[in-house]
C-alpha cells in the first residue's frame, strides 16, 4: 500500500534508457537536468513535458507551454491577454519596477499568469497557468484580474476552472495593490461556488507566499508536481526568523501530501488525463432547465437563483444540471 | 435485486429470506456471535473493495488541510452510473501492515475532518453522499484526544446533518460507537445482512460492564447489534442482502447487491424537494430512543 | 499575563480559611475533601456551591443543586420530568438494567439530566444539567428526549440553551439507542440555530465519552470547571490501547485550554454570574416584528421564516431580534 | 467626531485637517518613516485596549478546537451600544514577556481558524463584526507551515466575504502582509490616521529587493503604506483619526474616535439589505488594482 500516490518516470522504469540522450552536465543550459545532470535535446524535452527521462525531475514551464502541454497542442482561447502591468507606485527598488516589466515583456511573456478557455482531452475549461519565469510568477493586479476573468468565464462557459501555479507570491513593486488580488482571486472563487462548478489545483514549483495564501489553497481537489515547494514562508525565512533547523524536504509536495494539504502528488505528464479524468467525475449529467432553476429557486431564493435567471438563455448548463428533481411547488410549498 | 425497507416495506425476495431472522434473531444468542464473526471477517469486502466494483472511476482525495491524512478513512468521488457521487469509508486493513497502516480502522480527528472537507465539497457541488460504515471505535490515542477526537466526531454529525444534497449511510462491517455514526446522519440508514451497529464492540462492553474481558460473547448476546434487530428498532432503513454466507464469499455480489440498492435509493431521495428531505432527515434522528412516563 | 483564566478559591485567598471548617478527612464522606482532607459541614458546602473553601476541588452536585444554584434559589420550572428510562433490550450484565434504574431512582433522581426553564440573574434560559450519580451521568434516551425537549422549549420561548455536563458516556445497557443519541443532541441543536439562539457549554467533571462527542463540544461559548476531565476516551483506555504513558493532567480542563478545546475554565462558584453576562452580551435588542420577519424572508426564503411565521404570536424574540434592518421591500427586489 | 470618507465624501473637521496630508503625502518619505515608527509605537493601543474602552462587558473565546489557542489573536464578543458585536484582533505585547507570549502579534494558523470559529457565531446569532488588524505577518514557523497557514488565511478571506453580517476591518496599526489581509475583506475597510497597510514589511522589503536589511527607510518610501495613499487608492474607505501626536498618547481619545467611527458604520450597513450588502463587498475588493490594456 503505497503511501504516495507519485507516477515516477516510468519510462526508466520500463528501460528507456536510451530515450534519455547523453548524460553530459552542460552547466548553465536549462536542458540539463540539475538533480541528475542529464542532458537532452529540445524536442526530447518538450515530447517529455519538460520532465527528466532519467531522474523524473520537473524542469521549470512557462504559461503557454502549460496551455499547450494540456490542450494538446488543440489551441487555447486566452482571456485578458490585452491586460499588462501599470506602476501605480512608481516603484523604483535597484532598478524602475517599469524596466523589470519592460525586461520580462521582452522575453516573449505578457504576463505572470496566462488565461484561456480550452478543451483538456476534449473536456472543456478554463485554465489561468502561471510562469515563474516572469518576475517570479510574482502575483500584481494584472495576475490578480486574469485569474478573476478566468473564473468569470468559466461562469459564463459552465465549465471548470483549473489553475497551475508557480509563484514567489505577492509581486511587492504593486504595493498594497498587489496585497489586494489575495482578495480578488477570493472574490472569483466565490463565484465561481455560486455557480456550483468545480476549481482544480495544481501546485508545480514553487508556490508560496500571498498565491499559496489565497486561490491556491482553496482547490476542490489539489494535485501537486512532484519536488515542488509548497508554503506560506519559505525555508529560508522560517530559518532566519526561527532558527530552526528544517528537514531537506521541508514544504515539498511529497511532505505536504503527509500533513494533509495536497491530494495527490501527480506526474506532469499524467496531468491532462488526470484532470479529464477529474472533470469527467464531477459533470453533472444534463437536466431540463427549466426544472433545475425552479429547484435553485426553491433553495436560495436570493442572488444566485436571480442570477442564474438572468444568464439562463446563453449558458449549456453542463455542469450546472442539479442532481435535484424537486418541482417548482417547492418554492411555494415551504 | 431487492432489498427489505422499512418502514414502507417494499422489497422482493430478499425480505421472504430474511423475515425468519428478522422475528426470532433476538433469541438466538449464537446467531449473533456468528453474525460478529462474519461483520470481522478478514476477507470481508471494505471501502475500496466496493468503490472499485461500483465506481471504476474514483479519485481519492487526502488530507485535512490542518494537520495530515488519515489512512483510517478513505474518501473521494467517483462516476456512479453516469453521475458524480461521492464516498467516505472506514477502511481497514488486511494483511497485518496495511492493518498497522490503516490503524484498524479507527479514524483520527484528520480523519473526520477529511470527510467534513468532502461535505462541504458536496454541498458545493450538488453531489450526493454514500458513508460506508466499518469501526470498532474512534481511536483512543492521546494525539486524537488533543487534535479534539469529540469535538471532530460531532460536528461531522453536524454538517451530515445539514448536508443539502441526498445522503445515504450504509453499515458494511462492524459500527461500533460514537466513531462510526460519525458518518451515520443520513437521509437513509441501511446495514448488510451481516453487519453490526452498537453502542460499543462486545469487547469493550464485557471489560466494562462484567469487568471480565472474556465475557464478550455475553455481552454480544446482550446487545443484540445484528441487522435484523436494528432494522426493527428503527435504526436501519433497510438490511441489503449478502451472498449466501457472507460478503466475503463473494465481493463482486456483494457489490451488485448494495449497487441495486444504492441506486434506487438516491433516486428516491433526489426526487424529494430539498426542504422536505432535511426535514425527514431531522424527524428521522430526532424520534429514535425508547422511554416511558412515570 | 495569565495563560489561564481560572478564579481560584478566593475565599482563602483573601484570608478566609476560619470559614474553612475543621480539616480532619473523615474517610467515605462526601464532605470531605479527597485532595485536601478537609471537612465541611453540610450547610457550608451547600454555601459554597460545593466547593472546597481551602483548595477548590470542586465537588459532584447532582442536576437539581445545579438547577438551585444556578437560578438562586427562585425556583425553575421541569422540562419532560415525566420521563424515565425504559429497557428496549431487556438488558442484563451483571445486573438487569431495570435493577439498576430502580436503584438510581430510589435515590432521588428521575434520570442522569434535569432540564428546565429557569432565570439566572434575572436572565431567562433553558438549563440542562446532567447527574454523574445517576448510572454514571450515562446518556440514554432520557436524556436525549430530554435535552432535545429543552432546546426545543429554548426555541419556543427564544431563550439561550444551556448544559452543564457531567458523563461517562452513552447508557450502554440501552444498546444503539443510547447511540443515537448523540444524534438526537445534533438535531435539537441544529433546530437551535436555525432559531438564531446560543448554545453555552460548562463542562463538569467528568465529561466524556458520546456527550463530549456529540452536544458537549458544540457550545458557542464553552466553559469548563477546574480540573474536570474532558475526554472521548479516558486515560485508562488510551494507556491500554496504545500503551502510551499519559501525562497525569491528561484531558483535565486546563490542558484542555491549552489544546484549544475550552474557551475559559471558571469556578463554580463564578458560573451564575458569568453565564449571565454571557447571555446579557449576546441579547439582540428588540426589533420590530414583521420587519424582523421580512428580513428572515429575504434571507433564506424557506423553512426557518415558515416556521418563525407560524411561531410568531407566541414568541417574545428576546434573542432573535436581526441586527439587520431590511425592509419588507428585500423580498421582491432580491 | 467626524472622520474621512470614501467614496461618498462625507466628513467633517478631520477631512479639513488631513486634507493637505491626502494631498501631498506621496512627495514626503521622512513623514511615511514616521508614520511606521508611530504604526509601531510600544505605546500604541492594541486590541484588548480598545476593547477594555469600546466594550467594558467583553467575553474572550479561546482555541480552534483542534490545535491549541493563538494569544497572537484575541477574539470574542461584547456588548457596544446595546447590542452585540464580535471583535478579532491582531494582540502584540507590550512588555518583553508578553511581546514573546503574544508572538509579536503574529499570528498562527490556530489563530485564523479560532478566528473563523468567531465567524461562524457572527453568522449563525446574527452578531455584526469588526477586526481590528496590527500584524508585521503571519507567523513564518515550521509547525505554523505544517498546520496550513496558507491555508487558513485563504479560507480565514473566504469566510469573512461570505458572512451575512455587517463587518469592517480597522487597521490600527502596521497591517503587513497576507496575515493582515486575512481579516481584511468586510464591508468597511478603514485605517487609523497613523496606521499602515503594505504588502510585506519595510525590513522584509529591503532584504528581498535591495538584497540589505538596511534600506528599511528606502523601501518604506518606495512603498508608501500610509492611510493617507491607501485612502486615494481606494484600499481604505476612511481614515479615523488619532490623537494629536499619535494613537499612544491617549488611548481614551483613540479609542473615542473609534468608537464615533465604528457605531456611525455599523449602523450605515445594518441598514443595507444582506443581499445588497454582500454583492458591494465583492464588488468592493473585484476592482481593486490597477492595471492597463497593450
Ligand atoms: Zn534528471
Ligand atoms: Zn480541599
Amino acid at each position: 500500500m503505497s503511501r504516495h500516490q507519485i507516477s515516477v518516470s516510468i519510462d526508466r522504469l520500463r528501460g528507456k534508457r536510451a530515450d534519455a540522450g547523453p548524460t553530459r552536465r552542460m552547466p548553465g543550459d536549462d536542458r540539463s537536468c540539475p538533480k541528475c545532470e542529464s542532458h537532452f535535446r529540445a524536442d526530447e524535452m518538450e515530447r517529455n513535458c519538460y520532465v527528466c527521462a532519467v531522474c523524473g525531475y520537473h524542469f521549470p514551464m512557462t504559461a503557454r507551454q502549460r496551455l499547450d502541454h494540456l490542450s494538446g497542442g488543440a489551441g487555447w482561447e486566452e482571456i485578458g491577454g490585452e491586460l499588462r502591468a501599470a506602476d501605480p507606485l512608481r516603484f523604483i527598488d535597484l532598478q524602475p519596477y517599469t524596466e523589470r516589466v519592460q525586461a520580462a515583456e521582452a522575453k516573449g511573456a505578457t504576463e505572470a499568469i496566462i488565461a484561456a478557455s480550452l478543451e483538456i482531452e476534449g473536456r472543456p475549461c478554463v485554465v489561468a497557468a502561471m510562469d515563474f519565469a516572469f518576475l517570479g510568477g510574482s502575483m500584481g493586479s494584472v495576475v490578480g484580474e486574469r485569474f478573476a476573468r478566468a473564473a468569470e468565464v468559466a461562469v459564463a462557459q459552465n465549465v471548470p476552472l483549473i489553475s497551475i501555479t508557480s509563484s514567489g507570491g505577492a509581486r511587492m513593486q504593486e504595493g498594497v495593490l498587489a496585497l489586494m488580488q489575495m482578495a480578488k482571486s477570493i472574490v472569483a472563487l466565490d463565484e465561481l461556488a455560486q455557480a456550483g462548478l468545480p476549481f482544480l489545483m495544481v501546485l508545480a514549483h514553487p508556490t508560496t507566499g500571498g498565491v499559496w495564501a489565497s486561490f491556491a489553497s482553496l482547490g476542490d481537489v489539489t494535485y501537486a508536481e512532484p519536488g515542488a515547494l509548497i508554503a506560506f514562508s519559505g525555508p529560508r525565512v522560517i530559518e532566519q526568523t526561527t532558527r530552526e533547523k528544517l528537514p531537506a524536504d521541508f514544504g515539498l509536495a511529497e511532505r505536504q501530501y503527509d500533513h494533509g494539504h495536497v491530494d495527490a502528488v501527480v506526474d506532469r505528464r499524467d496531468l491532462p488525463r488526470r484532470l479529464a479524468h477529474l472533470m469527467m467525475i464531477l459533470e453533472q449529467p444534463p437536466r431540463d432547465e427549466a426544472q433545475s432553476l425552479a429547484s435553485q429557486l426553491a433553495q436560495n431564493g436570493t442572488e444566485r437563483a436571480a442570477r442564474m435567471a438572468q444568464a439562463l438563455p446563453s449558458l449549456t448548463r453542463r455542469f450546472r444540471g442539479q442532481s435535484e428533481s424537486s418541482s417548482a411547488g417547492e418554492v411555494s410549498g415551504s | 435485486m431487492s432489498v427489505s425497507t422499512h418502514p414502507s416495506g417494499r422489497g422482493g425476495r430478499f425480505v421472504r429470506r430474511i423475515a425468519g431472522k428478522i422475528a426470532g434473531a433476538e433469541v438466538v444468542s449464537g446467531d449473533i456471535w456468528d453474525a460478529i464473526q462474519l461483520a470481522r471477517h478478514q476477507d470481508r469486502p471494505y471501502p475500496l473493495d466496493y468503490i472499485a466494483r461500483l465506481m471504476p472511476d474514483f479519485e481519492e482525495i487526502h488530507g485535512d488541510r490542518a494537520a495530515g491524512d488519515d489512512p483510517a478513512i478513505v474518501a473521494g468521488i467517483g462516476r456512479y452510473h453516469g453521475a458524480p457521487l461521492a464516498i467516505i469509508g472506514q477502511q481497514k486493513g488486511r494483511d497485518a501492515q496495511d492493518r498497522a497502516y490503516r490503524n484498524f480502522g479507527m479514524p483520527s480527528p484528520e480523519g473526520y475532518r477529511k470527510g467534513m472537507r468532502l461535505m462541504e465539497l458536496c454541498d458545493r457541488l450538488q453531489i450526493p453522499l454514500v458513508t460506508l460504515i466499518d469501526t470498532p471505535g474512534a481511536f483512543p490515542g492521546a494525539q486524537a484526544e488533543e487534535h479534539g477526537q469529540g469535538g471532530a466526531i460531532a460536528r461531522s454529525m453536524m454538517m451530515m446533518l445539514r448536508l443539502s444534497v441526498p445522503t445515504v449511510a450504509v453499515v458494511i462491517g462492524e459500527g461500533s460507537s460514537g466513531g462510526a455514526l460519525a458518518l451515520g446522519v443520513a437521509d437513509r440508514v441501511v446495514m448488510l445482512e451481516n453487519a453490526t451497529y452498537s453502542v460499543i464492540s462486545p469487547e469493550g462492553a464485557s471489560a466494562i460492564l462484567w469487568r471480565d474481558a472474556a465475557k464478550a460473547k455475553l455481552a454480544a448476546a446482550a446487545f443484540k447489534p445484528i441487522a435484523a434487530n436494528c432494522y426493527r428498532w428503527g435504526i436501519a432503513d433497510a438490511v441489503v442482502p449478502e451472498p449466501e454466507g457472507g460478503a466475503h464469499t463473494s465481493h463482486d455480489e456483494a457489490a451488485r447487491f448494495l449497487d441495486g440498492y444504492l441506486l434506487r435509493t438516491i433516486r428516491e431521495l433526489q426526487a424529494i424537494p430539498r426542504v422536505d428531505r432535511n426535514r425527514q432527515r431531522h424527524e428521522r434522528f430526532r424520534r429514535l430512543g425508547a422511554q416511558r412516563e412515570a
